[in-house]
């Protein structure tokens, strides 16, 4: 390929490329502006849920105060037996 | 203009399929289970975002010189990926209340009949046209009934690796769905008065025993199922890293980097397995039923050998225990504390629950070496 | 292979499987007894030596307190020096 | 005596060439900047070690059986290592600003018209004699002015595999010269009362919003630009480890153990392609010349831009975050906010300048998947 | 029936050979050795396992598609484990008593004379009926005087991987002796006053000349022998990223995350070379023979070069810090230490014994790099 | 090749191995004297400046104190805003 014709090639890359950049990334701002108005509008403020599971299963549905109470205490339980 | 005609035929737009994007969809499905409803989140998160970007049109991703391609060739067809997270499992189980009372394997054992059952309910399936399961396909969907993720996978990719991606969504999406099957089951065969039992409670158990544990259970696999050597192999090996006390920073090793950097590349990879011909056909619905299926009859079977053992022994084991054997570590264990609890507001079952608990994960090794042996080899 | 030559061999699966299943975790049952007896009679509470050796060589059959205590005294007196 | 002999060939005395001991020098000067003058250490100082090691005559560590020349082979020939540096990249970046105000898209954008423009540079060498250049070696040095080490390995890996030492050297050091390079372009582009407008307080970005981005952006890769795929991917990938906020052990592993490892393998392997005959001419000047061309235009533009910016929204832009667009995070962020606080002590534009720095992080990417679908598979 | 017959077939009992038994016990032995004397836990346990594992019949799981055979092939036919596992060594030594006073080189050379005698004594038990070892065996045999785990497993993969498995056992479990085979020896060679000798303190030693170190042995190894520049370099590699002081995070990553991850790899991998025919034979006792004579030649001219170091300097050196020369860090050091405290209750030698002690390392890298450049190359 | 043979390489083997490791050792004895006198000489004794830089960049040449405060300043703020 002679000079000329990969130098032109290069400024048709150049146009194209730069066209897709600024269209692409004025698309990601209309996406991210319809996604703020949605979620302003469908779940303002969400207060969040902060459950962290451990290894290797979820901390599940399974979220009553009871439960994590019987469980603390039966792991105390536990470990003091195993201790002695 | 030749150039953009060049860029159009590379947008995802004008190569797409109608079931790569609905595999989009499935995988978006399972990362919002996975982050809004807590579904096992380490696990279907990875798959589902791995199914996100294997479906992507043209990039290739998932193909064998895209990078989760490569991670599935080198992580799961060896196997490698699912073992090293046994290892990391065994690690981070404590064996402690299976010592301490080792009946508790009998409830292990009883609810691995969920994994025969399935294996029977897919054969079934072959009556009704649309479906063909051939026997390892069969043994795959089978060991749902296991519940236990690496298990599952390391034998679905020896004998079924089409089948892959949906037994593994089928397999922790049923975990996370533990705590809404077993119940009514739990409730539906016992009576109020076996849920009010209150066990006796668990004898000290020495660091001596502890070490001695992998090795009991490893010489009777080596001697008599060599077919569940690897997985119950690293199960052991995992947890003597643990229990031995002289290795901390390799049990450390297991419990966090290991197991945590091989969940994300067996996470992406499991999602390449979820394509639009592999999963979206009537087998999959198939898969999903007799997963299902299985988690039911595995806690009835564990249930029912609860009992069992309550009559033998004259009314010391509350039969609830026994819906924790078909492992789904700790989250069943969990189910089983909370009916307790139902009944009985001062009764915590969780500590017996843990026996059959882990030793449904063992019970679940073996049935995947028999499995291997019977089926694989065969 | 036929429907029914499939089922049966299921079936003969589900009987053998399950056998080897029950019949692999009784033995463990019974191996788990011997050793907790073997325990009980030969090794009671052993009192665990809790040594966690640091990489790449382990502490070693050299356990004497004196020397625990010149090691200390050395480090702490080399980086007292280093640090000057 | 033959023995010794034997030893004697087998030196590097008598195996050195002119080139090897040269690169070994070249190696060390890496080193010492990582060092002595910070430049970008985590990647440079095993980048200058890799190509001591694999100068070294005889040992052949850089060659198909040598060890960093199978970590190449493994990690970087594959794409992986570029692809799992960015997933922790994503898990370590706060999105937080750039979602707060998207418009400073535009300014990432603009940026990447350095990369463009070199692109045509690269093409234009080749009227001097010594220079030839092809298009996809043009591709891979434009990246540079990505200002961002993964992506620039990544293309250069898949485009120009010769010249990746010399890319990877040019963009990692022009990425440390940031600093220097940066600030006179800034000041002669704007006026002193552009320079000490002060910005809104960002808007408060919540949890949910968090979660979204991360599928915002891989929808419009996925659909338009499956190219970019695999970097956005992985990239999106980790920042949603990040913000699931269910999976904090995972996002660990890819803030720590991953990237961390992974970087020691890529910086090691890219020294492998620091050999005299791929490095030692006159090409690699031109990369030097053109890198720094690069990240000049890219800083010029996305200032540029951020004067448009200013006057559309009636000076309630300040046209030096523009700058930050180049990405090179955070250290564009950090020169922006100091050449701020030149003209008012008392102007914090850190904050500010994040959108567009992270936002170039996107457009360089971007950029990279156009390179790829029209030069790499055209 | 059949299916039961068929699984008679797959069981272990059924396809035990005496030979795979025994190593299994062999296995159970080195955990026994690793758990309960502490002998070198961090790598006798996973050997010990994996020679369980790998000796598991029909299993074969050290078999090229078994798990712990693919990381065999993958990590130590590559020779890359045993230099991922030195960088770490490197990272986490302190060569600052050896920097201090450079002169304790001599002692950690003296020490590698345990190396070559064994070498000669390798080539002698041929004599024996039974015995056949070749010139790559004698050399692969000889390194384990240089008592260093990763040296010897690089240098005997690279030229007798049959012996691998006895080798490793061998200089693992010596290097566990070390305080029960050397200090006999030491006070044989030395007197009461010699032991009592005090030294003087070691001088500071600037960050300059910590991060100048690796330099220092790089140029003199990529220039006189390059055969040991992977070794070397590795070790150096690790060593700067620890006293660079700007690359924390991977000094850190050498330190922990690759060298608990690799040595789990390793051990389980050189396990699978403990194999009945490959080591229940006389060669194993040869080696376990000659170890222990490599062992015990290499501390006597330690501390015979100690005493003539005594000499020259007028009596400013106690002789037993040659006995550190070995390498064995940092038990050899502390064994020293011990040995001195016997003869003076006031006199601390562990600092004096880690300048030979990382000479040694450095002693028998060079010696392992001779032996691949004349017999590995011849 | 007969034992004799063998032996004798072997015999040269270690007669040229040892040559070799003592000279290597000593010469870096020398090369390490010549650090050590030349750091005595030419930087006595720096004071190491301690810049550790976080993940992807280094902390670069921007190191005076009204940055870090106005970084820090920033960080703050916006957490402060981003909690509420
Ligand atoms: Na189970
Ligand atoms: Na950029
Ligand atoms: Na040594």
């Amino acid at each position: 390929m002679s000079f000329s014709e990969l130098f032109l090639e290069g400024l048709q890359l150049m146009g194209v490329g730069m066209t897709i950049v600024v269209a692409f990334l004025i698309l990601l701002i209309g996406v991210l502006r319809l996604v703020a108005a949605a979620v302003r509008r469908w779940a303002p403020e969400e207060t969040a849920p902060e459950a962290r599971p451990a290894f290797p299963q979820g901390a599940g549905a399974v979220t009553d105060r009871r439960l994590t109470a019987a469980i603390t205490a039966a792991v105390v339980q536990y470990r003091k037996r195993r201790r002695t | 203009m030749e150039k953009l005609l060049l860029l159009w035929q590379s947008t995802g737009l004008a190569n797409f399929t109608w079931g790569q994007a609905l595999m989009i969809g499935v995988g978006g499905l399972l990362i919002y289970l996975a982050i809004a409803k807590k579904f096992e989140p380490l696990l279907l998160l990875p798959i589902g975002f791995g199914a996100i970007l294997c479906n992507t049109p043209v990039a290739g991703i998932g193909g064998p010189d895209g990078m989760v391609g490569m991670i599935y060739h080198v992580g799961i067809e060896t196997g490698i990926f699912p073992l090293l997270i046994f290892m990391g499992v065994g690690a981070l189980t404590d064996f402690g209340a299976l010592i301490a009372r080792p009946s508790t394997l009998l409830l292990g054992a009883a609810a691995q009949f969920g994994i025969f059952a399935t294996l029977l309910g897919a054969l079934t399936l072959n009556l009704i046209p649309g479906f063909d399961f051939s026997m390892a396909d069969a043994a795959s969907i089978a060991i749902i009934g296991g519940a236990d993720g690496p298990t599952a996978i390391f034998l679905a990719s020896r004998l079924s690796p089409d089948l892959l991606g949906a037994i593994a969504v089928a397999a922790y999406s049923y975990m996370a769905l533990v705590p809404l099957i077993q119940p009514p089951i739990m409730r539906a065969l016992t009576s109020e008065s076996e849920r009010q039992i209150k066990m006796e409670q668990l004898r000290h158990v020495s660091k001596l025993e502890r070490i001695l544990f992998p090795f009991a259970v490893l010489v009777l696999c080596v001697t008599l199922l060599p077919s569940a050597a690897p997985l119950m192999g690293m199960l052991m090996f995992g947890n003597l890293l643990r229990e031995s006390g002289v290795v901390d920073r390799l049990s450390r090793a297991a419990q966090n980097e290991i197991i945590n950097v091989v969940t994300i590349m067996l996470g992406l990879a499991v999602g390449s397995k979820l394509s639009a011909e592999m999963f979206l056909n009537v087998q999959t619905l198939g898969i999903l039923l007799l997963g299902a299926l299985a988690f039911c009859i595995g806690t009835a079977t564990g249930v029912i050998m609860g009992k069992v053992m309550c009559k033998v022994t004259g009314g010391k084991v509350n039969p609830l225990i026994g819906a924790a054997g078909v492992s789904a570590v700790p989250m069943a264990a969990r189910v089983v504390n909370k009916v307790g609890l139902e009944s009985d507001h001062h009764n915590f079952l969780l500590m017996h629950a843990m026996g059959p608990n882990v030793a449904g994960v063992i019970g679940s090794a073996v049935a995947a070496g028999i499995l291997l042996a019977l089926v694989g080899g065969g």
